[in-house]
């Protein structure tokens, strides 16, 4: 174990990332510098410092120059610093006493063009990294049991099957939907693609064995009011929204699978100006009868006309501009269905994604049954016009070069998967973040699909993206194991970069206590006079309290004052014949 | 900018300006990485420090990195609402102001100073804050020539 | 464990198979994970960046690869192939043969001594043949485990390995093993091929020099790859200003039995024209599609800033032929681009062909094995799409990845773990 | 932008009908027809259209599944297809195209729009017995002369007339 008062003794390791990094930047030189600077023991560039060989290297050099601090200048700490904590740790050096630095996305990546100014920035921030890992300090690895139960937010098909997983592997599961009805979209629609059942089938068995189950308790019209606590003890407020009633639980993992909402596409293509145009959603919510009905006046619809990408793909248009990517196939399938009790069926559209298991032989199938597509250009969409009941197209065809028009009973458009309305709430509720397309962020977009940044929750099924619904089995099925992971452990690992009150400096003036947004600060009247004291279970390490407090009493572990400023001066301040280049 | 400042800067035509960025670790870090995984380009005179929120941050920080020589500080953070932890980035907004006056105070062009909010999808927008203050800074030139 | 049963086999070490494996261990179950090459990691080891951030693949791979090669609950069994299964969910015996590595795993500390003696050059299969290797190898500086193999093929028996290896770790002698398994599930992730472009031969592939296929550009641009990242044509090594590529090869192709779309060819595609831009911004690039499907989370917001922010130019239009030039090396697409009917002759240096996904070679004789089906296109039959998108037929074996269609990264990641949920709820009970 | 230009003409609005494409479909080998993507390689592969712009096999298949009927039947294009078969060896939807445009032409020529140019191809055949009449030139006799045939061929008029009466009668009329 490293002692913080032991004089510091740095390792630098310069990673090349291939030629990521050293295509840009001259790590040899940036090496050298480190090399020089106050407290470095080592320094080095090595091609790939992820790799078993710079991990190996790291652990050697610990043991053999005696390192208690190891500065990596590789890729973004977002990516890998849970790797060289990991590695450090298995030479004994605790984890708070590993910096990295990004060189790669904050350096060789966005400068480029610029490999001397590059060069130079990389030189200062390594500088400033050694300056701080000097001042880090030893923090204990502390571990806490986790709490075998998972709560499942979204009863949909995605809840459903993730609830009923990690039941019938044998933990707790409480299983929470908003609406009085569990089942989600797919329930509402009367028939699916790409096999052959209406929704209800589908859902219909899932829903029966996540009843019977007795590991399973369902919770209705149900939301959830309060979150709180950390990775394996979270406490959970559910109120039933009929009754009122509250009801805190205890759990050790949440899976969020809150899915989507189909975009109403008010706006676009005179939705709302005739009952006559709907959203596929809509469609696939009609009745399934001999022959499809006009909702205006109960006519038969004889010629139908859906339109694709409504409310999807349109650039620059936040929450918009996305792929909804479950339209394409969902429109030849329905095209297809329906085109046996219709005259004329065209699908209007822009490319066409039929990309899954079977989605082309829909596509293939509804053209063989006389389904016509026609594709529309990107920056001329259809006109709609709707006048005396009846809807009137215009569009021009750019494959067959043609101004086009027709008149359908009834216009399908083929909008938007968009996150839900209460997504914002549920957002806050368990500290997720949302990227462009409104959905939640995934921990990383390739290799942790179904992980947060909020250690301990999951997200499955279209909470994470537009999906259709084989793929959200599978995600929840993934979410379940993932939650089941931790449970199966049953002790994980926490942060320790939590607030710490100086008792002998705190005034008493309980700003931080009304500063801290998760009630983790109280105070101590056991202490005289009393003073603010952390709850550092509930302290998720923000630091707001820190910069509030006037006496300066706080100390945010791993991010103090002085591990903070000293990266500053380090870079203002270098002392001559140091700094990195020809800054001053 | 006086003349009597001009000369004390010997090496004009060599100067950068030198900018801070305190970037909160779930928006704007963020931000910054996949203006990097972009490849959107930028000026390369902002070094950044990553704090877990900008509502860790005090008006000290601010201060004392001008105070050093840093010719201009950028803070970003997430969007008001989309704070990781919760509200920090509020408390950072109201502090601002605050931390405005205490520059002006000091004789420091509050223009040196930057609060914006960026995303973690929104590199586009990082980059161009780092391109507007190192803009902006070039401008008003070093900061030697203002503290008094 | 106390009780052998519970243990899953894992076949395939790529992504998909790997994510399983940890999925699993991290529950405290037992895994054998088998793989084929010498070492895991699939294709994903091959790619240089992935769609749609451009991280490097081998950045974010690598320390899965080291996780796994380090978990206490998984058994790498690298270089073997499954044998004969029987047995039914919940008790299956599987043999597997580990093939002759000719260096012992448990010796070799992967210096790279040996090979730097072997007189024997060969193309690196993993470079897909542009680069080389020695008789005695690592196929690719990350390897896991990271152990030398001889190639026997290519060995030529002079024993100057035998001479400089410290540790004594070469055994020219050695032989194939058997081993046996007791395992309470199996997971298929025995991935994908991709289609052999030279079966179009109007695209000129193994004709024309600078007509090379997709992976082939992810290792020229890759910086450990054969030209160390530097884009050059393979004719003469000279930068190409004018890059094309051509999509739906070998995919969506009912003439050429596949006739499903691959999934994943418009975003490598679009990826690599930026990649291009990327390593020469003066450069045209040109990609030829029917229809560009940007489906995934952030993919269609890639493709506009492909298109925007890059220029990379897009023509939809199937290419119908590839010419070389006189003397130049060139190559020119004939292409009709729909969008205005007119029919293009575009002159580039470089051509590359997007080929399309297949099914792994020797699935048809792993799925007599375990008893699975096969769909008309050679994958794995999962069960039902909705009721169980990671089960076949046969109780106790799952498949994820891309054994059971074509996947992109996160979504074989997704299965993997999935495929891992259901395996557990088996070992859990001791045995369905 | 072929769009702009086409907006520039005055707009002939057409309302798609999958009539046409059905009609095509019954004839013999017709039912290729659905199969069309409108993927290019038909257009990029054709001797013809690098000849000429008019002729675009890809746009015609189009035209044919939204229904343009008289367009295209009264148009000479179905007509120009070598029937080289290119275009279907590399179709990766396995679209027929010259059996298709055969099957146009069938409609076509019962309808009676034959373009002039064909019409002029049979009558010509029909008046002479052969197609190139004009290329029988003094040079022909003198080959024929020098390889021992006799320099003016014969015409069999009976056969001429009998075949037009059994293939021709009532498609040449107009």
């Amino acid at each position: 174990m490293s002692d913080a008062k032991e004089e510091p003794r740095i390792g630098v390791f310069v990673c090349h990332c291939g030629h990521n990094i050293a295509g840009t930047v001259n790590v040899a030189a940036v090496a050298e510098m480190a090399r020089h600077l106050p407290h470095v023991a080592f320094a080095t560039d090595e091609m790939f410092m992820c790799s078993d060989a710079g991990q190996t290297l790291i652990k050697e050099k610990i043991k053999e120059l005696n390192l208690n601090r190891v500065v990596v200048a590789s890729c973004s700490p977002r990516m890998h610093e849970p790797t060289f904590r990991r590695v450090v740790e298995e030479a004994d050096v605790n984890r708070y006493l590993f910096d990295q630095v990004n060189l790669r996305e904050h350096v060789s990546w966005c400068h480029s063009r610029e490999p001397e100014k590059a060069t130079e920035k990389a030189k200062d921030l390594v500088r400033m990294s050694v300056a701080r890992a000097a001042k880090l300090e030893y923090l204990p690895i502390k571990s806490v049991d986790v709490i075998p139960k998972t709560l499942v937010v979204g009863g949909g098909i995605a809840g459903l099957r993730a609830s009923l997983d990690i039941a019938e592997r044998g933990f707790d599961v409480i299983l929470v939907e908003k609406d009085s009805q569990l089942g989600g979209n797919v329930a509402k629609w009367t028939h699916l693609f790409p096999s052959d059942e209406s929704g209800a089938q589908v859902i219909g068995p899932l829903i029966h064995d996540v009843k019977k189950h007795k590991r399973i308790k369902i919770l209705v019209n149900s939301k959830v009011s309060e979150f709180d606590g950390y990775i394996g003890n979270f406490g959970v407020t559910i109120k039933n929204q009929s009754t009122g009633k509250a009801h805190r639980y205890e759990v050790g993992t949440v899976i969020v699978s809150t899915g989507f909402e189909p975009f109403k596409p008010v706006g676009y293509y005179g939705y709302g100006t005739s009952p006559d145009i709907v959203t596929l959603a809509e469609l696939q919510e009609m009745e399934p009868g001999k022959q499809l009905l006009k909702s205006s006046d109960g006519k038969p619809v004889k010629k139908i006309v859906f339109i694709g990408c409504v409310g999807s793909r349109e650039p620059g248009k936040k929450g918009h501009e996305h792929c909804s990517r479950h339209c394409c196939s969902a429109t030849a399938k329905a095209a297809g269905d329906l085109r046996d009790r219709v005259d004329e069926a065209l699908v209007l559209y822009q490319d066409i994604r039929t990309y899954g298991k079977g989605h082309e032989e829909f596509h293939r199938l509804a053209r063989q049954k006389h389904v016509i597509y026609s594709k529309f250009p990107q920056d001329g969409h259809p006109e709609v016009e709707v006048k005396n009941g009846k809807i009137k197209l215009r569009w021009f065809d750019v494959l067959g070069g043609v101004e086009l028009q027709f008149e359908p009973d009834l216009l399908v458009l083929a909008s938007a998967m968009i996150p839900p309305v209460d997504m914002d709430e549920t957002a806050k509720m368990f500290s997720l973040t949302r990227s462009g397309d409104g959905f939640f962020n995934p921990e990383h977009i390739k290799l942790a699909p179904l992980t947060t940044h909020t250690a301990g929750v999951m997200i499955a099924g279209a909470a994470q993206a537009a999906k259709n619904a084989s793929e959200s089995v599978i995600d929840a099925s993934g979410a379940a194991a993932k939650a089941v992971g931790l449970m199966a452990q049953g002790k994980v690992e926490i942060e320790s970069t939590v607030s710490h009150v100086l008792p002998d400096i705190c005034s008493s003036c309980h700003t931080c206590v009304t500063a801290c947004p998760y009630g983790a600060i109280a105070m101590d009247e056991e202490h005289d006079p009393p003073v603010a004291i952390v709850t550092e279970a509930k302290c998720k390490g923000c630091g707001t309290c820190a910069a509030a407090c006037p006496s300066s009493a706080i100390v945010m572990y791993h991010s103090t004052d002085e591990q903070i400023l000293t990266m500053v001066e380090a870079y203002l301040c270098a002392t001559p014949g140091l700094q990195g280049g020809g800054s001053v | 900018m006086n003349t009597e400042v001009s000369t004390s800067m010997k090496t004009e035509k060599e100067w950068e300006p030198r900018i801070i960025a305190y970037c909160c670790n779930w928006c704007s870090y963020a931000g910054a990485d996949l203006a990097g995984t972009s490849r959107i380009q930028y000026p390369t005179n902002a070094r950044i420090v990553r704090v877990n929120c900008t509502g860790r941050l005090s008006p000290e920080f601010v201060l004392a990195a001008l105070n050093m020589g840093a010719d201009g500080v950028l803070v970003s953070g997430c969007h008001p609402g989309d704070c990781h932890y919760t509200s920090g980035n509020l408390k950072a907004r109201a502090r601002w102001a605050l931390m405005e006056t205490a520059i002006e105070q000091a004789g420091v062009d509050p223009r040196r100073v930057r609060l914006q909010w960026a995303s973690a999808s929104e590199a586009q927008i990082f980059a161009d804050g780092v391109k507007a203050i190192v803009e902006q800074v070039r401008e008003l030139g070093p900061i030697r020539s203002e503290w008094k | 464990m106390t009780e052998k049963k519970q243990a899953a086999l894992i076949v395939g070490g790529g992504v998909a198979g790997m994510q399983a494996a940890l999925d699993i261990a991290s529950q405290g179950f037992k895994v054998y994970l088998v793989e084929r090459t010498p070492s895991i990691g699939g294709r994903m080891a091959q790619i240089d960046k992935t769609f749609p951030t451009l991280d490097c693949s081998a950045c974010i791979l690598t320390p899965k690869l080291s996780e796994v090669a380090h978990h206490k609950n998984i058994t790498l069994l690298t270089y073997s192939e499954v044998g004969t299964v029987t047995g039914k969910s919940g008790d299956f015996r599987v043999r597997v043969r580990r093939k002759a590595r000719f260096v012992k795993e448990d010796l070799c500390a992967g210096c790279g001594d040996c090979a730097a003696e072997c007189p024997v050059e060969i193309p690196n299969e993993f470079d897909m043949n542009l680069g080389f290797r020695k008789a005695i190898y690592v196929g690719f500086p990350q390897a896991t485990p990271n152990v030398y193999t001889v190639d026997k093929e290519n060995c030529i028996d002079c024993g100057r390995c035998l001479k400089v290896c410290q540790r004594n770790a070469i055994d020219l002698e050695m032989k194939d093993k058997t081993m046996d398994l007791h395992v309470g599930a199996i997971i298929v992730a025995t991935g994908f091929e991709l289609f052999d472009v030279s079966q179009y031969p109007r695209l000129g592939y193994g004709h024309y020099a600078n007509v090379i296929h997709a992976m082939e550009f992810e290792r020229i641009i890759n910086a450990a790859g054969p030209t160390h990242g530097h884009l050059v044509r393979l004719s003469d090594g000279k930068k190409p200003h004018s890059i094309g590529f051509i999509q739906c090869v070998g995919a969506r192709d009912v003439q050429k039995g596949v006739p499903y779309c691959s999934r994943v060819c418009c975003m490598y595609s679009i990826k690599n024209a930026v990649m291009a831009l990327e390593h020469y911004p003066d450069a045209e690039v040109w990609v030829y599609y029917a229809d560009i499907r940007a489906f995934g989370k952030g993919f269609e917001e890639f493709y506009e800033m492909a298109k925007k922010r890059f220029g990379v130019k897009f023509v939809r239009g199937r290419v119908a032929e590839v010419m070389e030039g006189k003397n130049t090396g060139n190559l020119v697409v004939k292409v009709e681009d729909t969008e205005s009917s007119k029919v293009r002759l575009i002159e580039h240096d470089m051509v590359v062909i997007s080929p399309g996904v297949i099914p792994s070679e020797g699935m048809h004789t792993m799925a007599t094995k375990m008893g699975i089906e096969q769909t008309d296109d050679g994958y794995v039959q999962i069960d039902h799409s909705f009721f169980g998108p990671i089960l076949t037929k046969v109780p106790g074996v799952f498949v994820c990845g891309c054994a059971d269609g074509p996947k992109d990264i996160p979504d074989s990641v997704s299965a993997g773990s999935a495929a891992a949920m259901k395996a557990t709820i088996i070992l859990s009970k001791g045995g369905v | 932008m072929s769009h702009d230009e086409v907006k520039q003409q005055p707009p002939i609005n057409h309302a798609p009908s999958s009539n046409f494409a059905k009609e095509v479909e019954q004839e013999f080998y017709g039912d290729g027809i659905m199969k069309c993507i409108q993927c290019g390689m038909c257009t990029a592969s054709c001797m013809v259209a690098s000849m000429t712009e008019r002729y675009r096999p890809r746009m015609l298949i189009q035209k044919i599944l939204l229904g343009k009927r008289e367009e295209v039947l009264s148009s000479e294009l179905p007509w120009l297809c070598m029937t080289c078969r290119l275009c279907e060896e590399r179709c990766q939807e396995d679209v027929n195209l010259s059996e298709i445009f055969h099957a146009v032409r069938e409609i076509a020529a019962r309808e009676g729009y034959i373009p002039q140019v064909f019409r002029n191809t049979i009558n010509k055949v029909l008046e002479d017995g052969w197609l190139l009449n004009d290329a029988y030139t003094d040079f022909v006799e003198d080959d024929r002369s020098d390889l021992g045939l006799d320099p003016k061929l014969s015409w069999n008029n009976d056969f001429v007339k009998k075949i037009k009466k059994r293939y021709f009668e009532g498609v040449t009329k107009k």
